[in-house]
């Protein structure tokens, strides 16, 4: 039988990858959004898993919105990183660096 | 029925459903090969066995001793998935699709539904193994390394992707009168002859249904992605063999998905079209209104040519998308406007 | 048997996810995170939340996820200058993500957690009882994830579109409106 | 009136069900297909088929190597070598015609005065091997004397219109 503190740590080892991620992929833009992509679906793990063992939908409700959240995220960064390779010729985090000054 | 005895029966179902799914897959296309000969005053294929029944057989031997060739500068792992990516979830789909209902000599206490999952969100499911498909020709494109193979994946994912949105939003009347997601639920919401249908309420969505659906399997006269004429055939170019043939196979296999589909949502899937005739076994009728819709497929290929690619787009989000969206709110209104809500009673069994 | 399920779609999305992280080609890190989401897919319905699950491979994979691979095909990614430094930030990351694992672990596992799921005793329909909710209680919440949809799809549209002076386009509209009397002219000749 | 019947025809694809019952009442027509091994369709006596090498009744070929057909073949095809026999008459001793590159014209058999090299109604000698398509005048004489009879019977029926 699993329990809920089975999907906590499952769920917290995905985000623990997704956080290492971007941390090893700091210079490639479309795999940040990845790692984030991944880190919502790692808590939306959690939220199905507290909504499953608690007997409340709540928690699906709100897996509900942040899928929602999540794909206009992806649609606004997907059409940034596509405004910016068009200028920049690159997906490189560090040459966005026209905002420091 | 006992543990073992339920295992028999879910394997039995299994190889029951994926075998006559396979093999209606190869037959279709020597149906179609006859049908567009005899509508071209031809007489088909008809030298390979008896009538030419056995081509299929003949081809499929044929493909597989083709050589499969992988092009050098190919991204060789994803060049051998994308077939597998194209073939496996179009037959995945049809683990939820109902075949009928029966107590199979008395095997199941009721009535059984014949469908390896009947599932709650049968109908989700099936829109979610359709619009996967996708990758197939996404990684068939890029994988191929080639021009042609690309422009090929661009027009037919762009396609793909468009009418999804039609299909989906044309299901969606189908489930608000239904109050369902299940596909078996779907077709009891219809039951008692013809009238009771949805294609006539939902005359409008059971068209663009049936058109996207066409522009989803690739069909003609949405065969865009293949263009032979312009595009030499699309994202799978590169592609020899029996690779190739999967290719085809998950394009029929589409093509009798949305058949079933039709059928079960618009015309009252194993429902008998008049109760008078309610005693021949529902499968039958089921697989007869499939068949038909397969063959308007066939014919339609035979008819029409092939549409220009800005105005299969036009298509898809100006006059599909709009439309769908009066058609829901008009539906909603039907359902629970104080007035009209009675006919709707009155004409439908629904609820 | 839920156990087995738990054990292989969890262990093949920890699996999926390291592919997304460290894949070298972008290309594999979209297919090694669509493999996830399908894993994840399966958890969740594993939980009872099978709308919820299909709608991830609905919504994720069938449609976010061939955006981010259209955007990975149509840009030429320099994929050898993307790797460089990729070990430099591991230290700090490393050690940070470890922290986190550890601490939420830990909580997890604190034994406020480790109850059974106690299931509901009825064939719940996951489907219409999230609708309820969802166009009862939680309208307001709802209308709003309806809106910001509307606004990033907007949004996506002003960011990449590029109107094109030089580029004709034919009115597609008119050139289907038109019919057999506009064009054909019956002259009967002497 | 008229807009209401044509919204009416655009919204149920009127257009589209009458191509669809054309191609529909052309499913039940009579199939025109010809079974080609078994059935065959009636050749022309001026069918230009393979070549054949004509004889006299008496035995004699006819060939006089004047060497006409070569000059008009416009593929190049025929290849002639000619010397003078014992009993003084001029008689090929190569006569090939390479199939390959044949056009099947018809050239040779109008130039030809003594009616020696004719076009049969053979279409079916297709080899496995190349070579087999490079005709030797034996094989062209051989030919012409299985065909005699229809040979003749061509140019009967053809004479009238010369």
């Amino acid at each position: 039988m699993t329990t809920l503190a089975d999907y906590f740590t499952l769920g917290a080892i995905l985000f623990a990858i997704a956080v290492v991620g971007l941390f090893l992929n700091r210079k490639n833009l479309l795999v940040l959004l990845m790692c984030i992509e991944l880190m919502l679906v790692a808590v939306n793990l959690n939220l199905v898993a507290i909504a499953h063992f608690t007997g409340d939908l709540l928690g699906q409700v709100f897996v509900f919105f942040i899928l929602t959240v999540a794909a206009s995220e992806v649609a606004i960064g997907l059409g940034l990183i596509v405004a910016l390779y068009r200028t920049r010729r690159s997906v490189e985090v560090e040459d966005i660096n026209t905002l420091q000054g | 029925m006992s543990g073992w005895q339920q295992l028999l029966a879910w394997i039995a179902e299994i190889l029951a459903i994926a075998i006559s799914v396979a093999l209606s897959v190869a037959y279709i296309t020597y149906f179609e090969r006859r049908i567009i000969g005899w509508i071209q005053v031809r007489k088909g294929c008809n030298r390979v066995g008896p009538a030419g029944l056995l081509q299929p057989i003949a081809d499929m031997i044929k493909l597989v001793f083709k050589e499969t060739i992988i092009p050098a500068p190919a991204h060789k792992v994803l060049f051998v998935l994308a077939p597998i990516a194209a073939l496996a979830p179009m037959m995945a789909a049809f683990a939820a699709v109902p075949f009928g209902e029966t107590t199979f000599f008395g095997l199941w206490k009721a009535a059984h539904v014949m469908a390896i999952g009947n599932i709650h969100v049968g109908l989700l499911y099936v829109m979610a193994m359709s619009s996967l498909a996708v990758y197939g020709m996404l990684l068939a494109g890029w994988a191929s390394n080639t021009k042609y193979a690309f422009l090929g994946t661009m027009r037919s994912t762009c396609q793909v992707i468009s009418y999804e949105i039609a299909m989906g939003f044309a299901l969606v009347p189908v489930m608000m009168l239904a109050g369902s997601l299940n596909l078996a639920d779907i077709v009891h919401a219809q039951e008692g002859g013809f009238w009771h249908w949805y294609v006539i309420p939902l005359f409008p969505m059971f068209l663009v249904y049936f058109i996207s659906g066409a522009a989803e399997a690739a069909r003609i006269p949405f065969d865009l992605p293949e263009g032979e004429a312009e595009l030499v055939a699309g994202y799978h170019v590169e592609y020899s063999g029996m690779w190739f043939a999967s290719f085809s196979l998950a394009e029929y296999a589409a093509m009798i998905l949305i058949s079933l589909m039709t059928s079960i949502l618009f015309l009252g899937g194993w429902d008998a079209p008049i109760p008078q005739l309610a005693f021949i076994p529902g499968t039958v009728w089921l697989l007869l209104k499939t068949s038909f819709f397969v063959f308007v497929f066939i014919w339609m290929r035979a008819t029409f040519p092939r549409y220009r690619y800005d105005q299969l787009m036009r298509l898809g989000w100006k006059v599909f998308l709009p439309w769908t969206l009066v058609w829901i709110a008009v539906v909603g209104i039907c359902i629970y406007a104080p007035g009209i809500s009675r006919v709707m009673d009155f004409w439908l069994a629904w609820r | 048997m839920e156990r087995l399920f738990f054990d292989l779609f969890g262990a093949a999305s920890v699996v999926a996810a390291l592919g997304v992280v460290l894949a070298r080609n972008t290309m594999y890190s979209v297919l090694w995170l669509i493999f996830c989401f399908f894993n994840l897919a399966g958890l969740f319905v594993l939980l009872d939340a099978e709308f919820l699950g299909i709608i991830l491979i609905l919504v994720y994979v069938g449609a976010v996820m061939v955006l981010f691979m259209f955007v990975v095909m149509m840009l030429e990614v320099d994929v050898a200058s993307l790797r460089e430094g990729f070990l430099r930030y591991l230290p700090l990351g490393g050690a940070l993500a470890l922290a986190l694992l550890v601490e939420m672990v830990l909580a997890a596992r604190a034994g406020l957690f480790a109850k059974h799921a106690e299931h509901l005793g009825r064939e719940v329909n996951n489907t219409a009882e999230i609708g309820k909710l969802l166009y009862t209680k939680y309208l307001l919440g709802f209308e709003i994830a309806a809106v910001i949809l509307l606004v990033a799809l907007v949004g996506a549209i002003v960011l990449v579109i590029r109107a094109r002076k030089d580029a004709k386009y034919q009115n597609i509209a008119r050139q289907v409106r038109v019919r057999k009397e506009d064009r054909l002219q019956k002259v009967r000749l002497p | 009136m008229g807009w209401l019947a044509r919204t009416a025809k655009t919204w149920l694809l009127w257009e589209l069900v009458q191509g669809l019952l054309l191609t529909g009442k052309y499913l039940f027509k009579k199939k025109i297909t010809v079974e080609y091994p078994e059935e065959r369709t009636p050749l022309s006596p001026r069918f230009r088929g393979l070549h054949a090498l004509r004889r006299y009744p008496s035995g004699e070929e006819r060939c006089i190597a004047c060497k006409l057909c070569e000059v008009v073949c416009p593929a190049l095809a025929i290849y002639i070598e000619s010397e003078e026999r014992e009993d003084g008459t001029r008689r090929t001793t190569r006569y090939e015609i390479d199939m390959t590159k044949c056009i099947y014209c018809g050239y040779c058999q109008e130039a030809c005065p003594v009616d020696a090299i004719v076009e049969t109604q053979i279409f079916e000698f297709a080899t496995e091997n190349r070579e087999d398509l490079y005709y030797t005048k034996e094989m062209l004489l051989a030919v012409g004397e299985r065909m005699e009879r229809q040979i003749r019977k061509n140019l009967e029926a053809d004479a009238k219109y010369c």
